[in-house]
């Protein structure tokens, strides 16, 4: 049983070993060579480019790709909704709030600086910053914790 | 000239030593310390190692000079971004008795700063946007210029009117750059376009032009040798931007009939000869539905976007620089396009997330192939995408008979590109492709607002993809440095090979 | 015409499948039960499984009919060599109810029969090589076949005289032909030929040419709609060969005047015109240095070399043959060629050993990119390369303003192109950009014979390779076959990533 | 130490651990990203790519193909002179030699078919057909003995 995250959403499912490859919900999903997949679906067979690199798996299937989280079974819980951590590693720019600031969706909470171009994080709700973890001239890591906003209630 | 030192990175770099090479010259390469190995290096006879690591080593033009002059190069080509369009170098290149393969620091200084280019034009009669230089002599305390400046733009955006873009005068490639709806917004967009284009050029000064909404992006190539000829090669189409970068292009413009070539076209040449233009160059206008065109800045360097006239016209932009800043006369034949051109970038980003740039391995690298299709890429399959670095990867270009079967073929290169490991623009691209105005060739540079209005998102997961995925998360997979080599990225299909537990 | 399906693989099922594709032709392919996954396959929107594996799989025509009409086919592209010039085939495509993309069944027989070829020709005013058809009506008895052939041959012989040619009436691509120097050889030479014309054609018939020393191949590509338009494409020259087949083309001939080109041009429209061929179709001639020019054959299909007129005259061949076979007009402009364009095909072979076929992983394929430059492949790094199929695995294609320029951009592919694992002429391709006859456009269906009498070498191995060579010695290896999982060739990078003991 | 053959010569080599990489003969050698190499002999580099699969090695390097083989310690003697062994997978078409017969250097020997192709063996020098392996109509795998010719006295 693998947990897969696409969006906000957390799916379950079950690939059991078939032949040369598996079925996961009536799809059969055979290995090729180097990486390559076969994907048959009823009629529709596609093939596919595939992978996995730490918790996510990627994988190349009819034109597009896709990219999707894996949740290991005992891994940490999910990072908190409303704690927004750096995309990317770069420079802190500009803080424009602190602790306790009433904000608005869409507001600027923060610059960062990375592959020479400012990026400004913005609140995605109304609500409080209840945690600024960071300040200006800061170096920060992809993923680490920058601030925290608790929603308004609507 | 028999040896050319490549004065960049990335795919430029990759594409003027290739030129370089080819031309029967040796190539030199420079590469910042964390670029040993990079795929630029291997395009070159010679590589450089510069000092420090990230942009900041390529910027270092009197190491770049010293290592020329202890290298027995002869010429250097600056490409495109870094030192390309700065005078200075030029001209320090020149004073130490090597080639510069561009315009003269005088061409580069008159046109890279936007507000002398603007007046400049005006001056030779070629039509420039409505709109106000904002003269403050830098003091070079940066508080006191940034509070002249917020009052000079104050005033001058009552005249210029609402909405209106704030511009670095020495601005390129959409830094520097703010598009202002109304007075609220003018003081933080001036405060954030001088701090972007003090910390990338070193000059914040800005300028204010009438935001013509729903205009087109076109430009003209042009050429110039040393012996008094200069030619256009045509326009470009460049009206689709993100966050005003130019994302997917297209020779020639479909609007553009063979009079308005002609019209343009001597436009800039003027434009040209009004600095004694010399090499390859780009004057940009903006041109409205009725076909006024106005002059928006001229590009003294080669552009990111030449591939696309070099398909239509034939000519090899790159190699005639060579010929040019050797002293030979241009090798160009009369203008005849055929066909149609079109490139996309391919940037490391998220387009799904306001186009953040992105890193992380190439795992699976696999451009498509075939009939039509060029690919300048600076990267391959195994390369890690740093973050030290402008996030365009690779530039994808087709060329086919006609405007409808370049798209086509478009989509079907898009569908082919397989990368995996590091999240690119590649999808968003490819639904470029079947976006109304891109289809009907009404694109104009508020396209990707009007058909994004809330941002781009990306296609949901099929039951298809779910499955695959489920099987790929079952297998062990890689944990990134966790290998006892010091080689990158582990291969992607180590997991595969070994994924029966 | 809304679904096509296309009867080969490898990189031209890939070609074809990538037209139908941008044409918005659902794009069906069919595999071996030993090809599935390949790469043309990958193509496809569709792929359908044939029973049996290797070439006799994509020669079962009524398999390959009956699995189109099972799945909504409505036309089928044959591409070349397998089913390609088998007028029965073409027939009961028709008799199917289905659209054969290709010319009628009828010009099929009259071209691909060469001795009944080169009858037309003549009879159509175009000048055929001194030579004599050896009419022996096949019997079943193959030993009868044999020895009446053998009695005719040595007759005829004396009058055509030595050096001749002994050709397959049925042949192609350089099987079932021999050149013989003398009557000694003449024997042994008619029972390869008919063993091999047999095994690969089902006939064994032959005839005999004037061996043409020193003579240029060059070939008119046509097309032809059924709209009555007849059009010629300009000349190829395709001199270069190895075992008569060609290893190096070019677009245009260096030495056919534009007077010339319209002479042949008119030739090769004339032959066309006598079978009343509809569709893409090269007429190849053999060139005297006085520019005097013999009808060679007519190959009644898409070529090999098809993508170098491509590039010099801006056509896409193959969507025309789509429109030709929808029966829509054409849409190829004037002729107007620009530029020059090489191709070079990528054999898995042993250049220095005969060029002996070889087989393997692709463990490594990494193409060059950058301008100018088009790769027709058929594979990808991971395919295994297996004796069963043609061993031509790709087509490297460069195009630029002059014949120096292209040669150059070959140079600098091919220097870039690394592929590890399995035996490629690609250093003997590199060696022959810089062979004087190739430089001086001098080339001659001779010249690989003149330039190496004892074979091809490789280049010794310098102290730099033999110090890499040690260093991957020493790591582990891979032994293929011994991965666990189903899968094939395993990644080359495994024993690097675990290069430490 | 290892030995590698190229034609008909032994190379012992000996790389030592130097850094990230080696030096073989004063020659640096150290590994990149992803199955590439840097060669450092004096002021010239190169870059490479290489890779070893079973006993060969395989590199591309200033753009070349170089494929050496290994002589792995304790391995079988090398294969004998004289000794004729099938270049790839194929069928035997003909045996135009039978064991005694005394044949000339180019005369052909056997005919093999494969790929479509016929392929032609023939002797490399005047001697004696000591052995044949293999008859008309016979399948044979890559490296299959076929014949033995032992050189005449010149």
């Amino acid at each position: 049983m693998v947990d897969l995250r696409t969006g906000d959403d957390v799916h379950e499912v079950h690939p059991l070993p078939r032949g040369d490859g598996w079925i996961v919900d009536g799809i059969e999903v055979t290995p090729l060579a180097d990486g390559r997949w076969q994907v048959r679906q009823g009629e529709a067979v596609s093939l596919a480019y595939g992978t996995r690199i730490g918790d996510v798996v990627w994988m190349h299937i009819n034109g597009r790709v896709h990219r999707i989280e894996v949740i290991e079974a005992g891994a940490g819980a999910a990072q908190e909704e409303g704690s927004f951590s750096a995309p990317m590693p770069g420079g802190v720019l500009d803080v424009l709030v602190a602790t306790g600031d009433e904000v608005t969706a869409g507001q600027a909470l923060l610059v960062l600086e990375a592959m020479k171009m400012e990026h400004r994080i913005t609140a995605p709700y109304h609500g409080r910053v209840v945690a600024v973890h960071v300040t200006q001239g800061d170096r920060v890591q992809q993923g680490e914790l920058l601030l925290e906003v608790e929603a308004s209630e609507a | 000239m028999r040896s050319v030192l490549v004065a960049n990175r990335g795919e430029i770099a990759c594409r003027v030593l290739r030129a370089c090479k080819e031309a029967g010259l040796r190539a030199v390469s420079v590469h910042a310390e964390d670029e040993v190995g990079a795929m630029h290096t291997e395009m070159s006879d010679l590589s450089l190692s510069l000092e420090g690591s990230g942009a900041p080593a390529y910027l270092n033009g009197d190491a770049i000079i010293a290592a020329a002059l202890a290298n027995d190069v002869d010429g250097i080509h600056p490409g495109f971004g870094f030192l390309s369009e700065r005078a200075g170098f030029a001209q320090a290149v020149l004073d130490a008795g090597l080639i510069w393969i561009g315009p003269s620091p005088s061409a580069i200084e008159r046109m890279g700063d936007k507000m002398t280019a603007r007046i400049t034009m005006r001056e030779a009669g070629v039509p420039v946007i409505p709109g106000e230089e904002i003269e403050i002599e830098p003091s070079g305390d940066e508080k006191a210029d940034l509070e002249a400046t917020l009052v000079a733009v104050r005033s001058a955006s009552e005249r210029v009117g609402f909405p209106l873009l704030l511009k670095a005068s020495a601005g390129g490639g959409g830094k520097g750059m703010r598009a202002v709806e109304s007075a609220d917004g003018l003081d933080e967009a001036v405060r954030g376009a001088r701090r972007e284009a003090i910390a990338a050029f070193g000059d914040g000064r800005v300028y204010l032009e009438r935001l013509l909404r729903g205009a087109r992006h076109v430009e003209v190539q042009v050429l110039a040798d040393a012996h008094g000829r200069t030619v256009h090669l045509g326009e470009r189409e460049c009206s689709v931007q993100r966050r005003h970068q130019k994302v997917f292009e297209e020779a020639p413009c479909a609007v553009v009939s063979e009079d308005q070539r002609q019209r343009m076209g001597e436009a800039a040449i003027a434009a040209a000869e009004a600095v004694d233009y010399v090499g390859a160059g780009t004057v940009e206008f903006l041109m409205e539905d009725d076909g006024t065109f106005h002059f928006l800045e001229m590009n003294t360097r080669i552009q990111v976007e030449h591939p696309i006239t070099e398909l239509v016209t034939g000519v090899d932009l790159v190699r005639e620089q060579l010929r040019i800043a050797a002293g030979e006369p241009m090798s160009v034949p009369e203008l005849a396009m055929r066909g149609h051109a079109i490139e996309v970038r391919i940037y490391a980003e998220d387009a799904a997330n306001g186009f953040l740039p992105s890193i992380g391995p190439l795992a699976v690298f696999r451009p498509p192939t075939g009939p039509g299709l060029r690919l300048d890429t600076g990267v391959r399959e195994g390369d890690d995408v740093s973050p030290s670095y402008d996030p365009m990867l690779a530039k994808l270009i087709v060329h086919a008979p006609s405007r409808d079967e370049a798209l086509q073929r478009m989509r079907r290169a898009l569908d082919e590109f397989v990368i995996l490991g590091t999240t690119t623009n590649v999808a968003f691209l490819r639904d470029l492709c079947d976006l109304d105005a891109v289809v009907s060739a009404t694109t104009s540079t508020t396209t990707l607002d009007d058909a994004y209005p809330n941002g781009w998102e990306v296609q949901p997961a099929s039951e298809a993809v779910m499955a695959l995925a489920a099987v790929l998360a079952s297998s062990r997979g890689i944990t990134r440095g966790d290998n006892d080599g010091p080689s990158g990225p582990a291969s992607p299909f180590l997991s595969l090979n070994r994924r029966y537990p």
